[in-house]
């Protein structure tokens, strides 16, 4: 599977064509990429001693949570069904989402694009990196960098969106706000 | 200081002056004489439920260390290790007995005291007293109904002194039913805005959610309340700089989950029960605690506070909660409703900042920065109200409580700190 | 202050205290006592063309507001909603009849009166007296010759008073033709450095571009001046800190396009009837309006403003403009010579700001910033020229621009404003 | 055309190669890529609200324009023909380009590349975007990013650029000066 | 070889992998990707006026160096053998690597792949550039930007990084410190 | 200046307010009264061999220029053009006959004097004196064992007196065999801290090693030290604010490379031949030179300036160095351990950088501010040592070091400068 070109290609320009439609603020088109059962999460990170670590004496070792992006949702900041993105997306263009209004300038870039055979059969797991530009106003610039795991289902002859999980690499995000998508 | 604290602030005619957001030697004096001496938030209880659970935050842009220690007893600190300075834990979270500095290696136990100096014995021949150089606590800590608040002035009033009939209201969002509530949720973002403007924010602005948060209410972020201005919804202080938004104790605000519309319903005789009779006159969706804790109800539930970080810069440390005694589908439906709602990606939340940010940046100007701002709405109609226990305004709408707020602001900054 | 002001500037050795370009309370106190009371430039006529036009800009670091009302009046108005203080618009450019202020919604005419307060009865029971807070107009607002002009100084002598002289030579830039000039192009970025070294450089900075440009010149991006330092190359200040650079009223230093370089010659005699006898003397090709406005025509066409942001910090604002009555292929001429020369890709541009940026670095070295800075070519042989109307330098280089650029400097700051 | 591997990945390789020139500073090989008659043209972005915003009530809707990067080359940074381009790298090998000298160090990152036809038989549309890294003297930095929409025509066995359109995702360009190529 | 788009896609899709375990911290099963031999080097750069430059007038021109990466190592802020690679790892593991602890998140960004002949047979010469994003505590963010040049060499079936030469664009360092791969 | 500069080191009892870490009027009366008086490392001589080398470099915020003219003699200016002030070399190193800045043209050699004016006789009329606009140089300048230090302050006692006994420390360092030492790697980045941390750190701190660096040394980047703390180590300081950390003169403290260890063993007679008996009492293998060079030999071998960049930030410039006579593969090594010991990635080095900021950063907090830094250890046991003509420590870990380097701090700080 990560030895087929020709499938890599085609999911990368799945992916390119995904960011563009971002870009662009065509998010219709970009909602139509989604399965109608489709998780998007994206959570931030902790700051955590491993249990290696000697800068504490861990007192009940056998609670201790080591790892930075909790399982248990405690840091999402977006945790979507189709529905909430297609509101999200209504909201938009009310007129009154102030946050994009003027709306921002965002470049994504998506990289290191690898794919893995999926769960089911008509699935595929897709890891990828994002950095999103962000420019707004005069002169504010934020740089929204991560990673990203994706299910991708084969449905009706073309590829969808099953599943998005994105970790954002920050602990205080140093973003005012994030009324963008990814 | 070149300026005079005592002219900032017009409370008589609902006007403030400028540069009370912008001005480096204001904000250096709002650090000693507010943030040193007030009641600070620190955490919730269920953060750190066992012994050598800790957590780091900050009192104004001081870095503090909670931790519960091996005997279960909760205590605050500086974060910072009493050698040369270095800051103690890095950490955000987690559990432990002691913890030792990164730097030369002096060691703390959960307790705060000093119990590891290496070369103790041969370096400082035993002349530096350990017990003299324990972590720097908290001049006094107390918990309220699962929250726990310091301040670093040991002459401050008590913790219940502070919060006076403010102590009611803080209930109605964390003691609704027995076990309190619970975290479920945290977020960390930094604001470009002076931390007033989110403090008066939440602590009275109902007037800005018709038009900030038009666009999330009507695409079904919200159902909205079921009060309207007209009748029900009022701007109540108790005093203190504290204040609130409030609708009629009939009336609902909560998130738009129907599992959190039904379980409200149900509860509703339980929890008017337990907060006795006022609960029946009014229903506290959102309000301040001064300076810089606020508490939210209606739409998402959560708790957060403002960290100064500079006359233009804030940090907004936020945390999700709900009844630790609610069904876990509810407690789901809360955590989504606060992830979707008051996030960094909140739909109601993200279209506050640009607002903040800019009230905050205009005051740069030579010439806006003379304009005064303007809190007059509803000025000398507010009465106090002997069943609620706080002033309240004459309407849904009012600048009532933020006139409270610069009031309580200026009397603090007028007087020196010791 | 504890710098005196009036030991900064030495007009009569040339020379000056490196601290004016680097201490941020000198940078303060330029707020106040020179971008507060100077009129300063807002923008073109042809940007705002139709009713309901506008831009937005800053004076100083005052954001504003410029608008043509639906009745074709154009207004000036500090770009700050009068309740919480919000940035009312946040678009470079557009077209409105009225704006509505993010926050609560208040709405202004583009007249600059409030016209809409929600909830104004109910909430405000209509004493809120929304002739009082409409927008805050600038003190004096004017328009000479298509560029229009503001101050927030009331007691400021006329447009007209202050530009004095300087206004015949701002002719020579934008009414040549019937019609005056038209903008083309708009470039804005940030440098930094202090203001003032763009300012005091296109104020009369001949010497320079032998040296910094010469790349540029040397590889087609200009054809040059047909004037040369010794002969009809000068400094011409008509006064109050305005200064300019002229070559003869035979020469001509124009964008290296031929279109232009036809053009120019075709109407030249229209162009010297228009502008009188005066403009068979001189042909001003760069110039700087006191303090940071300035006027190019040599190798590009544009306006720009040097809006302070601190006192290392710098944005350009610059409009490519063209005569209105030049054909289209002149035109594009014009805009592309624009491009290519002063831009941030300008092939000349691009050479200026490390120079500015590093004139006002080292200012920072407690060594470096007890070296005068030196402004003494030419010093003492400056005449006045009643033909020109102006002082005029002995030779096509020399600095007497820049002594008088900051001799008016010193006299603004030596005034404590009202 | 879109689906074919083997030319998105030739047309990927052309633009790494000629990134590659850049950042190495071979100008006149860099040069050598583009048609005679091309155009490279690059703008930064406006601030304006869409017809649909609340935040004014448009006076005159019939001549609003909404879009950001205006067609009017209003906001272009550059415009340049193959001579004005062989002028400015002429320029900077004159010892007296003062803004290179001595020489920004550059980093130029390609991504997200698309291929769909051209107009004409023998050209492609491609769009890719770029974070291009500008560092200069001891500590200064700027990301210049955006996006690039290339038309490629197939001239002597080889692709050349014959026509470059940039979009600079800014509004205040936040680098003192543009001194350098995309 | 620069057209065998099978091979690039083959040594893209190695150099992501091996980003990954850097983002994951599987620092044992990164190391396993070098061989034995490596020279692991990466260098900042100068501020040098070119030979050109009429900024100076050079008075000994014989001496004179140009190049901005010093082929001496003069600027090298890592050369790694295996060995050393292995000792780094190996104190990230006793707990108290304190420049990690609690650690970096690290984010990398491998892009503009290209992929020529080696010297050996078995080897190739591959070039790629690098955003490596790392965030750190509450609010730390660095950008490490630059170039890389490896070498690759097939080993037992599998390719393995013979030789990796890292630029990293900067002249005095932003970061406070390198403590991550790359 | 608002604070009492005389009350902000307590030397007897070893403690210090933290607001000389943070405060901006603290670090800019630095600038004046120590960086602008004190004697500054500028550069290596074989970092400059040649007619016409080059290097350019700081002297606290002042960038500086050092030039060795086409005769051979060494200068060092001011890097900032008489004119308009931009900086005049934007280079880090090279070779010239003369510099020109960037702007107007000025040229001077690689003496410093003013060789080329353009225009000085039709622009000028030769009235500008160039023997009087020459670059500025040093007040004064000299060369220790092929170290170039300078000073601003032409009251300034001579380097020897400044240097005092301290000189012979160097010699450890940097004149142990004939021919000294040359430069091999060259590392500069910066650091989110005061500069005083790290100058106190290299001056004596053998304290943080066994812990900030324990997982260095464990995982063999170092062979550690054959000294114990309880037996040769010593903290010592001959005056003036200078310290070092020495280690028995028996004793070795070299890195790891067994290249190096075998050389070590082979020159060590001939290098206590060299040094004189002092060198059989102590081996000194880390110090600081008051106020911000330091020399390092042990583990790595560097030399590095603590350049001031603001209250919290800090840009260390540092070269590995080898002895000129030693062979290549022994210079290779010692490039190599300094470019894995002490470095941007050193396995040494990157674990200081976050105690260093997070020492600076605490003292933001107002509570935290009012803390003392403890500098106790050992305090009131320092003895004077007339063999080694220094105070030295009771036992290898000592502040005694850090008490002297602040109470010479607190001497110059609290005597304003001319
Ligand atoms: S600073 Fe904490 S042990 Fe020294
Ligand atoms: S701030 Fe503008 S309406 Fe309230
Ligand atoms: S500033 Fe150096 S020549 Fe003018
Ligand atoms: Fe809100
Ligand atoms: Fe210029
Ligand atoms: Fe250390």
């Amino acid at each position: 599977m990560r030895n087929d070109p020709d499938l890599i290609r085609e999911i990368e320009q799945f992916l390119y064509r995904e960011a563009r439609l971002l870009d662009e603020r065509r998010f219709d088109d970009w909602l139509a990429l989604f399965t109608d059962d489709v998780r998007y999460w994206m959570a931030s990170r902790s700051n955590r001693y491993p249990k290696s670590s000697k800068a504490i004496a861990i007192l009940d070792p056998a609670r201790y949570v080591e790892d930075d992006v909790t399982g248990a949702d405690e840091l999402a900041v977006m945790d979507e069904t189709k529905e909430t993105l297609a509101a999200r997306i209504a909201r938009l263009a009310t007129g009154m989402a102030w946050a994009e209004d003027p709306p921002s300038r965002t470049r994504h870039f998506v990289a290191n694009v690898e794919v893995e055979p999926g769960e089911a059969d008509a699935e595929l797991k897709v890891y990828s990196n994002f950095i999103v530009y962000r420019s707004r106003a005069e002169s504010e610039e934020d740089f929204y960098v991560g990673a990203r795991q994706d299910v991708l289902r084969r449905e009706g002859g073309a590829w969808k969106i099953a599943r998005r999980r994105l970790v954002l690499d920050q602990n205080v995000l140093s973003a005012k706000n994030v009324s963008i998508f990814f | 200081m070149n300026i005079d604290m005592n002219r900032l602030v017009d409370s008589e005619r609902g006007l403030l002056d400028r540069r009370i957001f912008i001005e480096p030697e204001i904000y250096e004096e709002e650090q000693r004489r507010i943030f040193a001496r007030c009641w600070l938030f620190l955490c919730h209880d269920s953060q750190i439920p066992r012994p050598g659970d800790f957590v780091t935050t900050y009192m104004g842009e001081d870095p503090v260390l909670v931790v519960r220690d091996t005997g279960g007893a909760v205590g605050a600190f500086l974060n910072v290790c009493r050698h040369r300075g270095n800051r103690l834990c890095r950490a955000d979270s987690g559990n432990a007995a002691s913890f030792t500095c990164a730097y030369h290696g002096w060691t703390y136990g959960n307790d705060g005291r000093l119990t590891g100096v290496p070369y103790l014995k041969e370096a400082y021949h035993n002349e530096l007293q350990r017990e003299r150089w324990g972590l720097v606590p908290v001049a006094q800590l107390d918990n309220y109904k699962g929250l726990w608040f310091a301040t670093f002035d040991a002459e401050a009033p008590p913790l219940s002194d502070s919060l006076g009939e403010m102590a009611w209201y803080i209930d109605t969002f964390v003691d609704r039913r027995e076990g309190g509530v619970e975290i479920l949720a945290t977020h960390k973002w930094a604001m470009p805005c002076n931390w007033k403007f989110p403090a008066e924010n939440f602590g009275g602005d109902a007037y800005h959610v018709h038009w900030s948060h038009f666009s999330a209410v009507t695409t079904g972020f919200s159902v909205g309340s079921t009060a309207t201005p007209a009748s029900a919804n009022r701007a109540v202080s108790p005093g203190l700089g504290h204040g609130l938004i409030c609708i009629g104790g009939d009336g609902y605000g909560d998130p738009p989950m129907p599992e959190i519309q039904a379980y409200e319903r149900d509860i509703r005789p339980e929890v008017q029960a337990r907060l006795g009779p006022r609960a029946a006159l009014v229903n506290p969706i959102v309000g301040t605690v001064f300076p810089n804790f606020s508490l939210l109800r209606g739409t998402s539930r959560t708790l957060r506070v403002w960290h100064p970080r500079g006359p233009d810069k804030t940090e907004i440390w936020s945390w999700v909660f709900a009844d630790k005694a609610a069904p876990p589908e509810v407690k789901e439906a809360v955590r989504l409703a606060g992830v979707r709602g008051f996030s960094p990606a909140g739909t109601f939340e993200q279209d506050d900042m640009d607002n903040w940010q800019e009230c905050t940046r205009t005051c740069r100007g030579v010439a806006a920065r003379q304009m005064p701002v303007n809190t007059q709405m509803g000025l000398g109609r507010e009465r106090f109200d002997p069943a609620l226990g706080a002033w309240t305004s004459d309407y849904g709408f009012s600048e009532s409580n933020h006139r409270e707020f610069y009031r309580r602001w200026a009397e603090l900054m007028g007087t020196a700190d010791a």
